[in-house]
């Protein structure tokens, strides 16, 4: 298979019989539960491009492969998004911008690896300069690898994102919370001082 | 209560708060106050009277008159309570400025001047406070020297060839009917040939368009009210200046009558069209100008000079609603502007005189007060529904489009749109926007700055919102000048061709408002945080690398920057040097050398003698 | 009484349906003109819906109240909009008045924007002031010309005339005014060629930089009654309002229509060109046609 | 014509080895006193692009060997001259311990990027250049990563291998 997906959690199971397919046009769970179904209907994108994924993204938003059927498209600023989308390798340097995006989108929010690199390095496993995991410094909820990835990869992983909202597994924002003291000791571990202050309040974290 | 009484309080007044001023500063201020107090209580009380009093002081054998009626009231009690206000405001803007005593003994003298020329009721008493006026003025607009000496000068200069075409008029008058007494006069007058009175009116409008600042007669105005000290500028901005349109009203209305004035002239050319046209070149230009400033007071000044134009356009359109309009807008920018310039003196007060818009900014947080005297200001001055402007605003507009010149009103509604760029970039500049860090610790301003600016917002939104109110008045004004009345309701003008009802309005803001705030709060609570946490492509916003506020119309100015340059002040300048030039041409005679003057003296008894032998004219 | 109360609570319900259908149209008929499936035509919808179950940042109190005064401005603006035979304000300041609203809710989005210090905001007010300059000028002169034309500063009145006599596109001396307003309805619209305040290409989508979570939601429901109004204003001006709100309705599908055809076409300009453009070719045909009601009143 | 640029080279310049590998092709080795005025020599005679500088590490020789690409301009839009279709690669050899050279700046202002990333990737200090601050990198490292010396592996597991995950860190907890 040109791709698999595999979520940020151990406890999730590949499961074909699990996964939630298209149930836009149900009312009642409209009515039971709008938000998540808002959410898993308008997943509005922020596709930090950093390396060769930037290719894989036209077609995604484009004619060919359509993503705005199901309610995925770009938008201009993190303020306004709730997907976050890594595509390719993440250097150091990159690394500082993509916590600060994370840190200025509203919650809820959902973070996709794309591609192998930030998965575990992927070719740059032994880089001098490439971080490996991605989820070291900020939570991330799922992973589509393989390099490259097709385009129908980032359908296949929104299934599973739906799937993720609606079993509320989909928590990155939350163990960000949680865990807050841990990631930003890691950050700081990696680049020594950080120019902006905490999101949240250290102390709050156990 | 009595108008001698009334003026010898405000005369000795300000004498005796210069004298105390030389015992202590203290007692000196508590005193300006009180005196200005105690002139706004005495005016209110003359609500509605209608008194006369004939002094003989055997000046010219001429009497002094001193009367009041509803205009003169509605002029004086705007002048005495803007003038206590910036009068306290001045109490802490004031403070630890040299040459304090002469500041305060100049804004009583200006204000007592003032209200002596809406009471006098002949032209010498007129003549004579107008020239107190002028000469005070002239000493407080140079009150800090330098740049405020050239401005003063300007100033000065023209508002003496004001003066001169006045008394020209005066003689005249005088001279033809033997009085200066202005209600014999506009009996006397309404008997006169259109042509004198075309003449009449051409030379007192001279003077009184240069004391308003009416195109091309406009130039004192921008540098001096740059130049002058903040709270000063306001009074100057506020009722000093719209002394022209009290001026106006006296010439036109109460002297020649609104049945002669309306048609002076010939044909297209009737007197009060072209003052009208001139009213709505006052509109346009200096609006756009002052989308160029880059310094807050010129860029109010330029301001005032367009809505100026506004009140000339309305009252010489001379329709009933338009004279209203004219009259509702000079108190209407009389409370705005003086709001918006307090604000501007309360942010000099603490940023050290800063005043180019550039290197300020992000203020709202530090001075709160200000900025809502400033919003409310702007929103006032574009004329917003709900503020004062909107109201008087709509009368002119109204009348202009029903009486069919929709090209007058084409130029008063987009002066309006200029306006909306410009001030919203004095607000941004100011108060929105970065701010830099050298002013991380400004402080709030003081009480009695924030007193007048709060006081001055309620103002405004009452006249927006029950403009019925001061409406009554001018409605009344209208009448005595011989228009019909209008239909005045509290919350505005009830009408078949469009009514105005603002509590309408205000209802539907009100309610409009609590709603979407309701819809607002459906959300999860919204995380405060700093300013300057921004999204720039996952890079942090440089702090006071750049103010991103600067050239904020770059691209409409490339635009039209060629075209809008002071043609008109180039020119009195240029006029002035040649003048000078001339004068030191002529100082060459006086050589200081007795054998020179001689020799003049032979020549001209020479030529003399030649003139005898040949023509022999005595 | 119960009537007026009625038709205040109905008229903006109405324009906010309409408006977030021709949100969710116009983004259905765009994907079909790119070859696209396109999304449902609810997404504006579930959109909203999303935007309010987020957690926003908020940079202060005027950030908060700004795009409060802009909503509570558009929804005060409809009250005065004549729809069908609904009008709950009609005769509280007339056409004027309407003017001076549709300041409210680009003025309370510049206020809120400016808090943030946001380079991209700032950029997109000032866009946004200049844009609405330009388009004021061809804008006012067709107004006043209609206001002359029927002698009248209240829209009731216009639309009633209309309904008696014919369409003001159709009055002759009228058709030049008509031809200029239909010049500037996609500057009034915001939308391509005039897509210049809001470039999400270019400053990341301008004073909506900041907005996220409910701020987002208010600035959308905003931009549906901003389409509406845009709309609802050239329907009752020229093509004589309607006399119930489904012809309104059916008139404004129509010309909401062409404006996305005129959308899907052309590329943006700059500012400076928007500007050059909005002072050329519109203000001379609306000036030419206030000149000839002019001579006609003659 | 690349056999007249050889002559012409040699003629004056002493101590240059010039051969030429294939057509369109110059390969010149000059010891780094020269280089500079090679290099303007070069820039004088028409081959005024420089297109890259490279840099290669010669470990067993303890070389640091610099690489500057030039070529020349188009004259006219109708046909190549072989001038213009020609490369010259200028090829010189500095110290590896004290690895210090001159900037090219003064010659071809474009050089600053380039000597900016090789200071930041193979240490190579350049007199003259006015501002050889970090370019790429948000890291500093004590052997430029560039050298061959510099042990990738050991580095990615001290520095990025080190961060530990977070799950297990909250369990540790």
């Amino acid at each position: 298979m040109a791709y698999a997906y595999f979520s940020g959690r151990d406890d999730y199971h590949f499961d074909h019989q699990e996964i939630t397919h298209m149930d836009r046009n149900q009312l009642t769970k409209w009515l039971k539960t709008p938000v998540k179904m808002g959410h898993k209907y308008s997943l509005h994108a922020v596709y930090f491009c950093t390396g060769c994924g930037i290719i894989e993204v036209p077609p995604v938003i484009t004619a060919r492969w359509d993503a705005e059927r199901f309610g995925v498209i770009p938008v201009a600023t993190p303020r306004q998004a709730n997907l976050f989308l890594i595509t390719g390798y993440v250097s150091v340097k990159t690394l500082k911008a993509i916590i600060r995006t994370y840190e200025q989108m509203p919650e809820p929010k959902f973070t996709v690896g794309f591609g192998s690199c930030p998965v575990n390095g992927g070719m740059y496993w032994d880089s001098y300069n490439t971080i490996k995991h991605l989820d070291k410094y900020i939570p991330v909820d799922g992973w589509i690898a393989g390099c490259m990835p097709r385009p129908e990869a980032i359908f296949v992983a929104v299934v599973h994102l739906w799937t993720l909202i609606d079993k509320d597994m989909a928590d990155g924002y939350k163990r960000y919370r949680k865990d807050y003291k841990a990631y930003r000791a890691n950050q700081e571990q990696l680049f020594g001082t950080l120019e902006w202050p905490p999101l949240f309040p250290i102390g709050e974290s156990k | 209560m009595s108008l001698d009484l009334l003026l010898i309080v405000a005369f000795s007044g300000a004498l005796l708060t210069y004298v105390f001023g030389k015992i202590s500063s203290k007692m000196r201020n508590a005193f300006g106050v009180v005196v200005s107090l105690a002139l706004v209580v005495m005016v209110a009380l003359l609500y509605g009277q209608t008194e006369e009093k004939i002094f003989y002081f055997g000046f010219l054998n001429l009497p002094l008159i001193l009367r009041t009626n509803m205009l003169a009231w509605f002029f004086a009690i705007s002048v005495s309570a803007l003038g206590l206000l910036c009068i306290v405001f001045s109490l802490s803007y004031m403070k630890g400025r040299e040459r304090g005593d002469f500041y305060y003994l100049m804004m009583l003298l200006i204000n007592g001047a003032m209200l002596g020329i809406v009471f006098s009721g002949d032209l010498v008493s007129f003549f004579i406070f107008w020239e107190v006026m002028s000469w005070s003025t002239f000493l407080l607009i140079s009150y800090n020297r330098g740049k405020a000496l050239f401005a003063g000068m300007k100033y000065i200069i023209m508002s003496i060839l004001g003066s001169v075409a006045m008394l020209i008029g005066m003689l005249s008058l005088y001279a033809t009917y033997d009085t200066l007494n202005i209600v014999t006069l506009s009996t006397l007058i309404s008997s006169a040939s259109s042509g004198y009175l075309l003449f009449l009116s051409i030379i007192f409008c001279i003077a009184f368009a240069i004391k308003n600042a009416v195109m091309p007669l406009h130039t004192w105005l921008p540098e001096a009210y740059a130049e002058a000290p903040s709270p000063f500028t306001a009074v100057l901005s506020g009722m000093l200046t719209r002394m022209g349109m009290y001026g106006f009203l006296l010439i036109m209305y109460v002297m020649v009558g609104a049945a002669r004035v309306l048609n002076l002239g010939p044909g297209l050319f009737k007197f009060n069209y072209i003052l009208a046209w001139l009213g709505a070149v006052t509109i346009v230009i200096p609006t756009f100008i002052a989308m160029l400033q880059n310094d807050a007071k010129m860029l109010l000044a330029w301001h005032g000079i367009g809505q100026g134009g506004y009140m000339v356009l309305g009252i010489a359109f001379g329709t009933s609603l338009g004279v209203a309009g004219g009259i509702f807008h000079t108190l209407n920018h009389a409370i705005y502007i003086v709001l918006l310039f307090l604000s501007v003196a309360a942010v000099q007060y603490r940023t050290h005189g800063e005043r180019d818009l550039n290197s300020l900014g992000g203020l709202i947080k530090k001075m709160p007060i200000a900025f809502i005297g400033g919003l409310l200001g702007i929103s006032g001055l574009i004329g917003v529904p709900l503020t004062n402007g909107f109201a008087s605003k709509w009368l002119i507009y109204k009348t202009l489009i029903l009486e069919g010149s929709p090209f007058l009103a084409f130029a008063a509604l987009i002066g309006t749109w200029g306006t909306i760029l410009s001030v919203f970039k004095f607000l941004h500049n100011m108060f929105l926007g970065q701010l830099p860090e050298k002013y991380q610790d400004v402080k709030k301003s003081p009480f009695s700055m924030q007193l007048p600016i709060i006081i001055l917002s309620f103002a405004i939104l009452l006249f927006g919102i029950l403009p019925g109110i001061p409406l009554k008045v001018i409605n009344a004004i209208g009448v005595s000048f011989g228009f019909e009345s209008l239909n005045v309701t509290f919350w505005g003008i009830a009408s078949d061709t469009g009514a105005l009802n603002t509590i309408n309005i205000f209802a539907a803001v009100l309610v409009g408002c609590l709603v979407v705030a309701l819809l607002f709060k459906i959300g999860p609570k919204a995380t405060p945080i700093a300013q300057d946490d921004n999204y720039a492509a996952g890079a942090p916003v440089p702090k006071d690398k750049y103010h991103y506020t600067v050239d904020f119309y770059n691209p409409l100015y490339r635009m039209i920057t060629p075209y809008l340059k002071d043609f008109i002040d180039a020119f009195y300048m240029k006029l002035a040097g040649w003048t000078q030039s001339l004068s030191n041409g002529v100082r060459r005679i006086y050589t200081g050398y007795v054998g020179h003057y001689v020799m003049y003296i032979v020549l001209f008894l020479a030529s003399l003698i030649f003139i005898q032998l040949k023509w022999s004219p005595w | 009484m119960v009537m007026h109360v009625v038709e205040i609570i109905v008229s903006p319900l109405l324009a906010l349906i309409i408006g977030i259908f021709f949100l969710g149209l116009s983004r259905k008929i765009m994907a079909r003109i790119h070859w696209r499936y396109g999304p449902p035509i609810t997404q504006p919808v579930i959109d909203v819906i999303r935007l309010f179950s987020q957690k926003a940042f908020s940079h202060g109190m005027m950030f908060n109240l700004g795009i409060i005064l802009s909503l509570a401005g558009s929804f005060v603006l409809i009250l005065f909009l004549p729809m069908g035979n609904i009008c709950p304000l009609s005769n509280s300041g007339g056409m004027l008045v309407i003017l001076y609203v549709m300041l409210l809710a680009p003025l309370g989005i510049a206020l809120s924007g400016g808090e943030a210090a946001n380079p991209n905001v700032s950029i997109g007010i000032s866009r946004k002031l200049i844009i609405a300059l330009g388009y004021e000028v061809p804008l006012l002169l067709v107004l006043l010309t209609i206001m002359t034309r029927y002698h009248t500063i209240s829209i009731v009145e216009i639309v009633r005339i209309q309904q008696n006599t014919t369409w003001a596109l159709l009055d002759l001396p009228l058709l030049l005014s008509g031809i200029a307003y239909i010049l500037i309805l996609p500057a009034i619209l915001g939308v391509r060629p005039f897509e210049i305040v809001q470039a999400p290409q270019e400053i990341s989508s301008g004073p909506m930089a900041e907005y996220g979570g409910p701020f987002l939601a208010l600035a959308t429901i905003q931009h549906a009654l901003s389409l509406f109004i845009g709309i609802a204003l050239f329907v009752n001006l020229f093509l004589g309002g309607a006399g119930n709100p489904f012809t309104f309705f059916l008139k404004m599908l129509v010309v909401f229509i062409l404006v996305l055809f005129i959308n899907a076409a052309l590329p943006r300009l700059r500012v400076e060109q928007a500007v050059k453009y909005l002072w050329r070719w519109p203000t001379l045909i609306s000036l030419a046609g206030m000149i000839i009601i002019l001579i006609i009143r003659r | 014509m690349n056999d007249s640029l050889k002559e012409q080279l040699t003629s004056v310049f002493t101590d240059v080895k010039v051969f030429i590998p294939e057509e369109d092709r110059i390969v010149i080795t000059v010891e780094k006193e020269a280089v500079l005025s090679v290099l303007s020599f070069l820039k004088n005679h028409g081959y005024s692009h420089l297109g890259l500088i490279s840099c290669v590490d010669w470990i067993e020789e303890k070389k640091l060997e610099l690489v500057y690409i030039l070529s020349a301009y188009m004259q006219e839009d109708e046909s190549y001259h072989d001038k213009e279709r020609t490369t010259i690669i200028l090829k010189t050899k500095i110290s590896r311990e004290k690895s210090e050279f001159l900037s090219v700046t003064p010659i071809f202002v474009n050089a600053e990027p380039y000597e900016r990333e090789i200071h930041e990737l193979y240490g190579i200090h350049f007199d003259g250049h006015n501002r050889l601050t970090p370019l790429f990198l948000e890291r500093k490292y004590e052997t430029p990563p560039f050298r061959k010396d510099f042990d990738t592996r050991k580095y990615v597991q001290d520095v990025f291998d080190n961060i530990p995950f977070v799950e297990k860190k909250a369990e540790n907890k």
